[in-house]
């Protein structure tokens, strides 16, 4: 019988914190299966702006239709890629700078299926997923952000 | 009959609603031509059109009771 | 002036903690110029050999060697990509299944550099350090490990 | 004039030593048939031989005092 799998709920309230992702590395201690992780985190950065600097993201989604990309997105990488774990979190609301606001996670027999899976996931869900940073500028303005 | 769209990111922004009604178009180019008479201020902004949460085309038909949005460029990650 | 950078110790005695990996990032927490980080953790498979199952990695390594080439590395991929920061760290004595024996870490501006740079590591590291895993198998015979 | 050759991995369990004496030869390629002699079990075991921690070739000459090492195939990660 296949494995049927359901959409997963990727979003997060604010900050991805350390604890999250070491807790996360450590529930695959009991998988003997696993050879290697490759993660992904996205940081966000102080860039300049006009008048001041970015002092945090706000991030919106259309949350339902997102998941149901995540899913899809999921099942296409699970069928392309030996994989034995994938983990996906975004953050929603605000991320401050220095802070962790995506988290990618993939574990698998060998290295090479880890890291191209989670590279593939990180473009996917920054092309494809419905979902928007605001960039909050220091001197009380925002802007925007786009995916080049 | 009546559909609502739900708006996000600078679209939401610009209309100051996070969604509105619209009376139901055939296809989505019309859609975009009645949204554009509605709110002139989105003629300049980019963005897509999903029909019941997946993207659309212009030529696309637009079921009854469909759930619309007007999705700015993503900026996740 | 140019800065210099000298060699540093890779090496951990026995397996690399979750918890060591979460203060690792954190650290990177007030670095606001970062937009993602890249990790790639190495984790110990109960591989099924003769007469049983693999239980734990014995690492022992040329130190002086290994860290002279390490430090090569670091500096070559630090000139090929605009990284913000890089870490590796290697384990050395017992590993049990389960457990991270390998801990690759590359901060960047953008994505890509810090992924690619994540990547072209993971492999220098396996092929060009002189550091060497025993499986030790569970019925108390062992087998040394070779990188393919 | 001796050298010290340092030996790893499989090739240190297999002659049960971290090290030993061996007197000096000019080059990598009279060096090998030199090990070879005094430790025949090691004539079908892959390894390479670094000279002051770099890896070396055949035609390689050994400088004085230099530091000798065996290396099986590495299996790092």
């Amino acid at each position: 019988m296949e494995k049927t799998r359901k959409p997963k709920n990727i979003f997060v309230e604010g900050a991805i914190s350390p604890e999250k992702i070491a807790k996360s590395i450590a529930n695959h201690a009991t998988n003997h299966e696993i050879g290697g992780h490759s993660i992904f985190l996205g940081q966000v950065r102080a860039d300049a702006k006009e008048g001041g600097k970015v002092t945090a993201i706000a991030y919106t989604a259309y949350e339902e239709m997102a998941l149901q990309q995540a899913f899809e997105i999921r099942e296409a990488v699970f069928e392309k890629y030996p994989l034995t774990c994938m983990h996906i979190y975004h953050s929603l609301g605000e991320v401050k700078v220095g802070e962790i606001c995506l988290f990618v996670f993939t574990s698998s027999k060998h290295r090479k299926a880890a890291i191209s899976a989670c590279e593939e996931l990180v473009e996917r869900i920054k092309n494809e997923l419905p979902i928007w940073g605001k960039e909050l500028v220091s001197n009380d303005t925002s802007v925007w952000k786009e995916n080049t | 009959m009546k559909l609502i769209v739900k708006v996000f990111g600078k679209i939401s922004e610009e209309i100051g609603e996070s969604e509105f009604m619209i009376e139901k178009s055939d296809n989505i180019a019309s859609l975009k031509s009645e949204i554009n008479t509605i709110y002139p201020q989105l003629k300049d902004l980019k963005f897509a059109i999903a029909v019941n949460k997946k993207l659309s085309t212009d030529s696309d038909k637009i079921p009854e009771g469909a759930e619309i949005a007007l999705l700015p460029p993503f900026s996740g990650g």
